[in-house]
Order: structure tokens, then C-alpha cells, then sequence
């Protein structure tokens, strides 16, 4: 019974952890849009966590500049598991109009597995929150089939 | 003469002590006779001293032991003598018990240093003085004994002279302290000259008799005399010096032991030789600087960053609570302040010589330098934890018992009076708990958690010799913090009761009958001062509580697997155990004391600065605030006793 | 004439007091606590004189009530004050050698590594 | 003698020990956040969301940084837990209190005991050595410091009041059940026009003590990543949370048993009324004072941390001491003149 509550808790109360990974800003605007009272993303249990030891779903913005990639990679590394990977915009997923650059090392699913892309330039606020929600989806799977 | 009669055994505490001094001045040179005379010194003058509980703490007698046996003469004592009654044992078993606990620790920690003969004939010297200082029962003793105890104590300040600042404490304190000894001389001649006697127990009688100008004068140089030795504020910079410079050990005498004789004699002052010159008017003077102290000492603290020095600060500020609590003269207030003092003596010395401790192995005592050493020193790091706890007052330790008792008291002593002025103490009490509990949070922080610098990476545990002496200070903290009932039954409360008949005291040393008809109409009734606690706290029962909520949450949480973590395994630092810095790789940046509090100190700026200032570090100044505090004390003692 | 005496032990306590407080080198320091030494002692010599007194010695036949003699205690007294007080000069003085050999100066506004 | 330690062990576990707390501090934490949301016209989390929360954080991974102190690091959360759900024993809910426990802990020890979940998490951020813990357990321990003063004047004003009413001997009290029980007979504290000002302090320290906002300086997420907490994960972190959730409760009902302890009257003739009697009744009078109880730790929780929360902006650290040291102290330093003399 415990199990099954933790498994059903998993879904309902997914906290984020936001990594600006050399992003025009676009995107951070757009998912801090997410949680106001328009979008209200904090009905389905979404919360900002301030450090990555406390988040289950990891947001990836912007193209993943040569300079921030270890940084990126380390703090996806301390996230504990079970823990969602999502990428909110074109630009960790391609590189966008910044691809090909000597300074982008994206996209980023060459260097980890990537759950959820949310695509657009920025993507809007309903498309976020329906990334989201899939996460929460997938962090569900990932914790039952995880052995403490 | 039958040398197992309880009649002898304070003199021969005291004499253990300075042929212990003088044997290892002889037989020194060799290592194990030396541990081995001051072991049995220390041990056997502890053995005595619990010997004596049974005739005196539960039966009631007092000792008045006739050097020469010179018995007064026509109702004059003209010989020298010794008279243990509760309160100078009780004073006389924390000594006792703090110089045995310091010098099992010195076999180990003074190990390395050169001079080692020297060094316990100081020792046993110092605990000579304040053992015959609070045994005696003659005024002029008392000023010799203090002489040989801050002579004692300044020579050990300045022992390891190499250190920074040993040989300006050691002088800043025998000049100091010259000026406190001075004073109690020329009060006790003043004395002299009114009642012709030195005997404690016939000034008793007769001081009471002669009220005017000069005994005002002569309680006024006393009192300044035994605040030096208690270092009350003007004169805690001292402390905090000698503290600072001294070996572990010896600052766990002087924090203490030392201290506590100054407190002994401002008791014997206030509630014996005057006890008659109206204990109201003394109060305010008493609460006053015992406030004062309190809260100015624990400000100071605040803003030091070495650790010995942050924690001399702190013995003055409880200090400052046993004053305070001895100030209100009530029943209550007396027994809290005797338990704080005790109490004082067991947290301090433990923190004293973990702080010794964690020099033995670093190097440094300056928090900046320091630490994350809970790795390389668990056993010390708890003990210094429940050596913190005890003195911020966090419950079930000793130090909340007693500053319990103190809040109770002051603020009973509110109510029964109207006067809102004890309330105001009562809340600065308060307080003063909690910001001591923030400067040890300071001192964990950074000493015994956070990032391990470079430096310190050599460092293991100390010796079990060393972990056994802060052991048993350790396990007399709880025991005393778990049974308060108990200390006040046995130790404290009949202590506290010997303050309020001082008609006892006088009639066994002077013979039954001798107080009231050399007093008459004036002998201080035999006052029948109960206890009365008016707030419940039962440590037993809560801890109880406590473990079985600990226990069910363990047992709920290993059965949820709460303990199966992940942890670094391999040699180098994963980057999932890492800690977080944005991302960075981590850096050594530890969170040293000086960073913390800022939001505090921010507010408190230009206090803060004022008092640095004011803390020049130049003995003129210093002398010049006990000259101040010496004048003070004249005028209130005109105008008010 | 003996008020004199008490005149003089107050000055000299207090002359002590100010060289303490005052004087910024080490040896003057040392210097006023001795001579605050002194004028105790003379305050206690002076307290157990009495006028036209002789000294305390009396063989057990001739002491009667109403023998008159100064007060020998405070003579006791002094003695031992004397003693401690020889100690604390010689004690002071050789911290203030090491103080010397240590901080190069004998000035006491330069000798405050610890303060604050 | 087993009776009375399987009673006792019931009241630590289920009422008001363990599970109690749980689930009224987690649904006390719940409402909380859905009446902030409510009050930024937003929707909100579920009323359940505290207990979601809880449970995901038990299922995940729990890592020891390699820079911490293991046993500290997960022995800490634990200590401060317990100590809270102890602290809960000694608040009585109106008459309802435990006998075996009246006579452990007065006011003045409830102001220490509420100390040692602030020293449990303060030493486990600091084993922790993150830099962040370290400026977040300073802050931690400022906002302890400021919250102490008025706290302390609330309680000695309280204290001196009820112990002037009743003709106690030594004219003061401690006793939170002689407290309430006054309260139950002649009215509620917050009826005395001396002691309004003193309720009022008492409702400001409340999120101050609790830690939120806008007195969450030191679990700040968005500049020191929760501060003590910023290495924490899974299972400790559940437990941390729970403990927060908890001193909500316990600050709250302390604050309805203060000064609302006289609320609870009317129950009992209620059930009298019914024609209730024996056992029933008093199962039935219980039952209804705890409802009673949490309905006005909920109302002070809405005016004292939701609506509080709602509307300001979080203070930076040396403006929260100043606040609590001058604006609160003086409300509360006001009351106890007033309690003194007598008006």
C-alpha cells in the first residue's frame, strides 16, 4: 500500500529544477509563466525547487553553450533519481538559429537521455504545462520500475 | 588524634594539594611519580571532599576545625580556622572535581610540553588556593589564599609563553588582579580595625553592630576584590585573555574554579559579613552587574573568532546568571545560582578542553581556520555537542535546568516585589540563552562541521585519556541536566539554605548561643525560606518521551528503507555526490564564524564597534576600568548601605 | 599625628593607582603597583598602633588586663602583605623581560595583540 | 502498569502525538497553500498536495553528499521530528489534557523545546558543508533570534496575567493547562484589552518561527537554494518538510490555546444538551473540541501565515530582525506594562 501511494504521489507533485543553458531568455520567462495564476501550473503539484537534490523533472532552456555543458551535465548528475529530463524550446533540442556554432556543444541528447522535448521558439505556456504533464507521466514508470 | 574523623579531612583537602605542589617540585624529573602524585593529590582531596557530603549536605553539620586547636578564648577567636559549612563544601566539591577531571586530561595533553614539573606544582598550587579560599573560615586567609591563586594563575596564563599573547595576558592579568588583591587587603584591614577580628564568623556578628562610612567602604573594596577574581564585568577582558592564551586544562580551572571563587566570596560578603546592611539595597547592585555581565559578555562573544577566547566570553555571561540569580536573594534564587554555578563548571570545563582538544590536533584555535573536523574527531564532536547544548540551555542538558530555575526566580522575585525592573531581567536572561546558543551554532559551523580545510587534514582523535576526562564532565552534564530534583535535594538546596541562617554559622564556630546574645535584637532571624518552583519540567519523563517518539520514527523510518542511501564509493567525488554550487565543481569554501549573523550584527553595528573600541587590549585602560568600577562601588556603598 | 599616617597610606594608594593607570610603560606599571602595596601596609601598620602603646611582648606573668600594647595582628599582617608583595614585583618583573624580549617595546599601547 | 504504558504509547503515536500531527500539520500545510493560491486568484494545489509531496520525496533516491557527515546528516531530520511531536504532547486541546504529561513542561520549556527542531535542521545543514547551508543556518538561527524577544514578552505577559486572575502565590503562572483552564472558566485571553496587543505579537511571530514567508530568508530557494536544506534529497527532505508542516500546527494551536482557550466550553454543555452522557460524552466532546481546534489553528493559520504570505514580498534578513526586535517586541513589550499595572 505504501508502494502504491508513493507510485501514485510520484505523478501528482513533480518539482522542477530550471537550468539555463545559455538561453536567450525566452524560454525562462515563458516557463516562469507557467506558475502564475493565468496558467496556474501549481494545481497539477509543479513547484520551482531551488536546488537540483530536490527536483524530479530537470528543465534544460537554451542551446547548451560549450561553457555551460559540464555545468548542465553535473547538475542533471546530482538530480537523485527517479528524475525526468524535459528540454523547453528548439534550442536543446537542435540548436536553433544557434546551431553549428564554435560555441554550441548541443544538442543535448547526445550527452544524456532526453524524456520530453517541448519544441517552439519559445513554446507557449499550454504547450509547457502538456510537456510537463507528460513527464509526470514518465517519472510515474520510472518509479515503479525503480528498486529502492 | 583519629585522622579518619570528618573533622580533618578540609584540612587535609587543602594540604593534599600543596604537598602534592611540593612533592612534584622534588620528585618531578620522573614522569610517572609525577602523574602519579598529582593523580593521588587530586583523587584523595576528591575523595575527602565526597566524604564530607554525607555529615554535612544531609545531616547539616558544620565544620569548625581550630588550627592548633586555638578554640576562642572569652568570645574571641584568636586562632586561625577552617569552617566548612554546605555552601563552602558544595563550592569545595565542584573544585574538587573540576581540578581532578583537568588533570587526568593534562597527563595527556601536556605531554609535549616542556617543563612538566613545573607545570602541576602551578597546578596543584592554584587548587591549593581556591580550596582553602573557599574552606576557610578566616577573612585574612581567604586574601592570602586568593594571592596564591592568581599567582598561580598568571604563571600558568603565561606557560606556554610562545603562544600569542601569553605573557600580555599573564600581565594584563596580575596587574588587574594586583589591584582586585589589593582591594580585598585593604578592606579586610578595614574590617579588622572596626571589629578586631579576621574570624568570618565573629565579623558576622559584629559587623552589623558597627554600621557606618567605613565598612560601607570595606564591603565596597571587597566586592570589587572578589570581582576580579569572578571577573565580572569591567574586569571580564581578562578572562578572555588568559583564557585564550592558557592550556586547555588550566582554563578549565580558571573558567571554573577560579571564577567560582569569586562568586564564593561575594556569597560570603553579601549574605555573611553584611548580611544585615539590608540584602535589598545589595540586590540591585548584584542583579545590576550580574545582567550586565549576561548580556555584554555574550555580545563579545559574538563577535570573536577564536574559539577559546568566544568561549571565555561565555563564562563570564553565566557568570553574569549566577550573579544574578545569587542577587535575588530568595530561597530559589539562591539554589539556581549555586546549580548554574555548578553547572557552569561542568559545561565550561567540557567545552574548555574539547577546545583543547581540537588544538592538540590542528594547531589553531581560530574558527576562520578551522573546520569540518566531525569527520576526523566524531567522539570529540559529540561531546562538544552536549557541552554546547548545555550551556545555550537546550533541554535535557544541565544548563536548561538551571537557567530554568533562574528565569523562575527572577521573575517570581517580579511579582512578589511589583517591581518590573526583575522582569526586564528575566527577558535579558532569556535572551542571553538564545544568543548563546548562536554563537555555538557559530562554533559548530565552523570548527566541527562544514568543508575540512587543507591544513586539517592530518587530524585524528585524541587520546582516550583525553576523551575520558571530557567523558565524565560530558556524562555529569546529562546526569545533572536528567535529575535537577535530586541536585536540589542534595547539593544545591541545603547549600542555598546555609545562605539564610547565618546564625548557624556563627554559633558552630563560636559556640551555641553566642550570635544572639552578642547581637540581640538584631541577629537576622533564622530565615524558614522555602522553595517554591512555580513552572513544571520533568527531564526524565520528557526524554522518556522523546526516545519512544525517536524510536517509533526509526523504527517507521528503517522499515521505509530510510536508511538505504547513496554514497560516494569510490576514491574520487562523483559528481552526483558532489556538493552543489550552481553547477561549479566543487571549492573549498567553507562558511568560516566570522560570516555568520550577519543580519544580527548588521543591526548592532555601532554597538559592536563601540565595544571593540572599548576592548583596547591596553592594561591602562583595563586598570582604569576597575579603578571606575572600585569608585562606583564606593559611592553606591555610601550613599546606599 | 597618626592621621597623618592615614593621609599618607591614601596618597600613596592612590599615587599607586595613578601610575597604573597613567603611565603607558611597563616598569611604571610595576612601579605603581608596589608603592599601592606599600600604602596598604602602611594603612595596616598604622590601623593596630595605639598611642603610648608598647610592644606586644609579654612574658605569661606580666599580662594583665590592663597592659596596653599595639595590636600585634596587623604587624602579622604585614609581614605576609610584605612578602606578597616582594612576589608580585618579581613575578611582574620578569614577565615584563619576556614581554620585552617578545614584543620589542616596553609600551603598553603596543603590547594589545589581544583585544576586541 | 502496562496499561499506562500502552496509554502512553497510544498518545505518543496516534493522539496528539505522531499520526495526529502528521496528518493535521500536513492538511493544516495543504490549506495553507491552496488559501495563498486562493488569495492570488489562482486555483491551487489539492488540499492533499503536502501529503504528495511527502510521499514522492520517500520514494526517491537519498543522497549523502561526500563532503557530510552521514550520521549527522540523516540523524538530524529524525531528532527534530521527534522533538516536535513531543512538544504536541504538552499543548491540551481546551480541557482535554494529558494527565501523565501536565506536570513535564511548562510555557518556558515549550520556548526551549521549540528550539531543538531549529538546531536539528541548523546541524544537519551544517554537516552537510555546503556553503549555502552555511549562510542559510546564519539566517536560520538570526530569525530564531528575533522571534525569541516578542515570544518571550508574549509569554511572560501571559504568564503574570493569569497568574494575577486566578490568586496564584507567587503571582505568575506557567502552566499552559492552568492557562487554559482559566480560560475555560472565565473567558478567553483575547478578551482582556490587556493582552490584545500581546495576541497580535504572538500572531506576527508565528510565520517568523515557522519560517514563512516572508520570513523564509533562510530557506530562500531562489537565491541560497533552500539554504540548510539546499543538499538534502528524498527521504530527509519528506521528513524536514513534515517537521515544518508540524511547527505550523504546534505554533497555531499554542496560539488558540493562549489566548482561544476558552473556546471550547460551549462544547461540552452542547453535548450535555444532547443527552449525552458517561464515556460518550466524553469521547463525543473530545471528538468535537479537536475539530474546534483545528478549524481555529486553520482560521489563524489564514490570517496569520496565509494572508501574510499573500500579500508581502520576502524581507531580507536584518530587515526581519529589525522588524521583530522593534515593530513586535514593542506590541508585545506594550502588553506586559499594561498585564503589570494592572489595567
Amino acid at each position: 500500500m505504501f508502494k502504491k501511494l508513493i507510485e501514485e504521489s510520484t505523478g501528482k507533485s513533480p518539482w522542477l529544477f530550471h537550468i539555463n543553458a545559455g538561453s536567450c531568455n525566452g524560454c525562462d520567462i515563458e516557463l516562469v509563466s507557467v506558475l502564475t495564476p493565468r496558467y496556474d501550473a501549481e494545481r497539477l503539484g509543479f513547484k520551482l525547487a531551488g536546488s537540483p537534490r530536490h527536483a524530479d523533472i530537470v528543465v534544460v532552456t537554451g542551446p547548451i553553450t560549450q561553457q555551460s555543458l559540464p555545468r548542465v551535465l553535473r547538475s542533471i548528475e546530482q538530480v537523485p533519481d527517479p528524475k525526468c529530463i524535459v528540454t523547453m524550446g528548439s534550442c536543446p533540442q537542435s540548436g536553433n538559429v544557434f546551431r553549428g556554432s564554435y560555441s554550441v556543444a548541443g544538442p543535448l541528447s547526445k550527452y544524456v537521455h532526453v524524456d520530453v522535448d517541448v519544441a517552439g521558439c519559445t513554446p507557449k505556456p499550454e504547450a509547457v504545462i502538456d510537456g510537463l504533464y507528460l513527464a509526470t507521466q514518465i517519472l510515474q514508470e520510472k518509479r515503479k520500475g525503480m528498486k529502492k | 588524634m583519629n585522622f579518619l574523623n570528618p573533622q580533618h579531612f578540609p584540612i587535609f583537602a587543602i594540604m593534599l594539594y600543596f604537598l602534592g605542589a611540593f612533592l612534584i617540585v622534588l620528585f618531578g624529573k620522573n614522569r610517572a611519580a609525577r602523574n602519579c602524585i598529582a593523580f593521588l593529590a587530586t583523587g584523595l582531596a576528591l575523595t575527602l571532599m565526597i566524604l564530607l557530603v554525607k555529615p554535612i549536605m544531609i545531616d547539616g553539620g558544620i565544620i569548625a576545625y581550630w588550627m592548633g586547636s586555638r578554640v576562642p578564648a572569652g568570645g574571641y577567636a584568636i586562632g586561625i580556622a577552617l569552617e566548612v559549612d554546605a555552601l563552602g563544601l558544595f563550592f569545595g566539591l565542584l573544585i574538587a572535581t573540576a581540578v581532578f577531571v583537568s588533570c587526568l586530561y593534562s597527563f595527556s595533553y601536556m605531554s609535549e610540553d616542556d617543563n612538566e614539573p613545573q607545570y602541576y606544582t602551578l597546578f596543584l598550587m592554584l587548587c591549593g588556593g581556591v580550596m582553602g579560599l573557599v574552606l576557610s573560615g578566616d577573612l585574612f586567609n581567604m586574601f592570602i589564599m586568593v594571592e596564591i591563586l592568581t599567582f598561580a594563575a598568571v604563571a600558568l596564563t603565561a606557560f606556554r609563553n610562545r603562544v600569542t599573547g601569553a605573557l600580555e595576558a599573564a600581565f594584563k592579568y596580575l596587574v588587574v588582579g594586583c589591584i582586585g588583591s589589593t582591594c580585598i587587603l585593604a578592606g579586610t584591614i578595614i574590617l579588622y580595625q572596626q571589629a578586631h577580628t579576621l574570624n568570618l564568623a565573629q565579623l558576622a556578628t559584629i559587623i552589623p553592630l558597627c554600621k557606618g562610612t567605613n565598612v560601607s567602604i570595606a564591603f565596597a573594596l571587597l566586592f570589587i576584590g572578589f570581582c576580579t577574581k569572578a571577573f565580572i564585568v569591567p574586569f571580564h577582558p581578562l578572562a578572555a585573555d588568559a583564557h585564550g592564551a592558557a592550556p586547555a586544562p588550566v582554563s578549565v580551572l580558571i573558567s571554573g574554579v577560579l571564577t567560582k571563587s569569586g562568586i564564593y566570596g561575594i556569597i560570603r560578603l553579601a549574605y555573611f559579613l553584611f548580611q544585615t546592611m539590608n540584602l535589598g539595597t545589595m540586590q540591585f547592585w548584584l542583579v545590576f552587574l550580574g545582567s550586565v555581565s549576561m548580556f555584554v559578555c555574550v555580545t563579545m562573544a559574538l563577535a570573536q573568532h577564536d574559539f577559546k577566547r568566544l568561549l571565555a566570553f561565555h563564562s563570564i555571561s553565566q557568570i553574569g546568571y549566577v550573579l544574578t540569580a545569587i542577587g535575588l536573594a530568595t530561597a530559589l534564587g539562591a539554589s539556581a545560582g549555586l546549580y548554574h554555578a555548578m553547572n557552569h563548571t561542568l559545561f565550561k570545563g567540557l567545552l574548555f578542553l574539547t577546545a583543547g582538544a581540537v588544538l592538540h590536533e590542528t594547531g589553531t584555535t581560530d574558527l576562520g581556520k578551522l573546520g569540518g573536523l566531525s569527520k576526523k574527531m566524531p567522539h570529540t564532536t559529540v561531546l562538544f555537542l552536549i557541552g554546547a547544548a548545555s550551556i545555550s540551555g537546550i533541554p535535557p542538558f544541565n544548563g536548561f535546568a538551571s537557567k530554568w530555575l533562574i528565569y523562575q526566580a527572577a521573575y517570581e522575585k517580579a511579582a512578589e516585589t511589583g517591581n518590573i525592573g526583575f522582569a526586564f531581567v528575566t527577558i535579558v536572561a532569556l535572551v542571553t540563552s538564545t544568543l548563546t546558543l548562536a554563537s555555538f551554532v557559530k562554533v559548530t559551523q565552523s570548527v566541527f562541521f562544514g568543508q575540512l580545510p587543507k591544513e586539517c587534514e592530518n587530524a585524528k582523535e585524541v587520546s582516550f585519556g583525553m576523551r575520558f576526562a571530557m567523558g565524565i564532565l560530558a556524562v555529569l552534564c546529562t546526569v545533572t541536566g536528567l535529575f535537577p530534583n535530586l541536585v536540589q535535594t542534595y547539593l544545591t538546596g541545603p547549600a542555598a539554605k546555609t545562605l539564610f541562617h547565618v546564625t548557624r554559622y556563627i554559633n558552630a564556630m563560636l559556640g551555641e548561643g553566642y550570635a544572639e546574645s552578642a547581637m540581640g535584637a538584631s541577629a537576622p532571624e533564622a530565615a524558614t525560606r522555602t522553595i517554591e518552583i512555580v513552572g513544571v519540567w520533568n527531564p526524565v519523563n520528557w526524554l522518556a518521551l522523546l526516545m519512544i517518539a525517536l524510536l517509533a520514527i526509526c523504527i517507521v523510518a528503517i522499515a521505509s528503507k530510510y536508511d538505504a542511501v547513496r554514497e560516494n564509493k569510490s576514491e574520487k567525488v562523483e559528481a552526483k555526490y558532489s556538493l552543489f554550487y550552481g553547477g561549479e565543481d566543487t571549492v573549498f569554501s567553507q562558511v568560516g564564524g566570522g560570516d555568520l549573523f550577519w543580519g544580527f550584527k548588521h543591526n548592532w553595528r555601532h554597538y559592536f564597534s563601540f565595544m571593540h573600541d572599548l576592548h583596547s587590549g591596553i592594561v591602562n585602560d583595563y586598570s582604569l576600568w576597575a579603578v571606575i568600577a572600585l569608585a562606583l562601588a564606593m559611592v553606591y556603598a555610601l550613599i546606599v548601605l | 599625628m597618626i592621621t597623618l599616617n592615614y593621609i599618607a597610606s591614601f596618597f600613596l594608594i592612590v599615587l599607586g593607582l595613578y601610575c597604573i593607570v597613567m603611565k603607558y610603560n611597563l616598569v611604571k606599571t610595576v612601579i605603581g603597583l608596589s608603592i599601592m602595596d606599600y600604602g596598604v601596609n602602611l594603612l595596616i601598620i598604622t590601623i593596630g598602633y595605639n598611642p603610648g602603646g608598647t610592644a606586644p611582648i609579654f612574658t605569661a606573668g606580666e599580662l594583665q588586663a590592663a597592659s596596653y600594647f599595639v595590636d600585634p595582628i596587623p604587624q602579622a599582617l604585614t609581614l605576609t602583605s610584605i612578602v606578597i608583595g616582594a612576589c608580585v614585583t618579581a613575578m611582574s618583573l620578569s614577565l615584563v623581560m619576556k614581554l620585552k624580549e617578545m614584543y620589542g617595546t616596553l609600551d603598553t599601547r603596543e603590547i594589545r595583540r589581544l583585544r576586541g | 502498569m502496562i496499561l499506562d504504558a500502552l496509554k502512553t504509547l497510544i498518545y505518543v503515536l496516534i493522539f496528539p502525538g505522531f499520526l495526529f500531527c502528521f496528518l493535521t500539520g500536513l492538511l493544516l500545510a495543504g490549506i495553507d497553500r491552496k488559501l495563498v493560491a486562493r488569495m492570488q486568484k489562482r486555483v491551487g494545489p489539492p488540499i492533499l498536495q503536502p501529503f504528495y509531496d511527502f510521499f514522492k520525496l520517500c520514494g526517491k533516491q537519498t543522497i549523502v553528499p561526500a563532503a557530510a557527515n552521514k550520521t549527522v546528516f540523516l540523524v538530524a531530520p529524525l531528532l527534530g521530528l521527534a522533538a516536535l511531536v513531543v512538544l504536541q504532547l504538552f499543548i491540551p486541546v481546551f480541557q482535554f489534557q494529558i494527565p501523565a504529561f501536565a506536570n513535564v513542561a511548562d510555557l518556558i520549556v515549550i520556548l526551549y523545546l521549540l528550539l531543538i527542531p531549529a538546531v536539528s535542521i541548523i546541524l544537519g545543514g551544517a554537516s552537510t558543508g555546503s556553503p549555502y547551508a552555511g549562510i542559510g543556518l546564519s539566517r536560520e538561527m538570526v530569525t530564531v533570534l528575533a522571534c525569541e524577544l516578542p515570544l518571550v514578552l508574549v509569554l511572560l505577559s501571559v504568564g503574570r496575567s493569569v497568574g494575577v486572575a486566578i490568586g496564584a502565590k507567587e503571582g505568575i503562572t506557567f502552566s499552559l493547562s492552568t492557562i487554559v483552564r482559566y480560560q475555560l472558566e472565565s473567558g478567553s485571553l483575547i478578551c482582556k484589552a490587556s493582552l490584545i496587543p500581546a495576541a497580535i505579537a504572538f500572531l506576527l511571530v508565528i510565520p517568523g518561527e515557522t519560517g514563512n514567508h516572508p520570513f523564509d530568508a533562510a530557506e530562500a530557494e531562489t537565491e541560497i537554494c533552500e539554504g540548510m536544506l539546499a543538499e538534502y534529497s528524498g527521504a530527509p527532505l519528506g521528513v524536514y518538510k513534515l517537521s515544518h508542516a508540524i511547527k505550523m500546527l504546534t505554533m497555531t494551536s499554542l496560539f488558540v490555546m493562549l489566548f482561544f482557550g476558552g473556546i471550547g466550553t460551549g462544547i461540552g454543555n452542547l453535548v450535555a444538551l444532547i443527552g449525552l452522557t458517561g464515556g460518550a460524552a466524553a469521547a463525543v466532546t473530545m471528538l468535537l473540541d479537536v475539530l474546534v481546534l483545528f478549524v481555529l489553528c486553520v482560521i489563524v493559520t489564514a490570517v496569520g501565515i496565509s494572508f501574510v504570505h499573500a500579500v508581502t514580498a520576502r524581507l531580507k534578513i536584518e530587515q526581519i530582525f529589525k522588524y521583530y526586535w522593534t515593530v513586535v517586541s514593542a506590541l508585545a513589550l506594550l502588553s506586559l506594562v499594561l498585564v503589570w499595572y494592572g489595567l
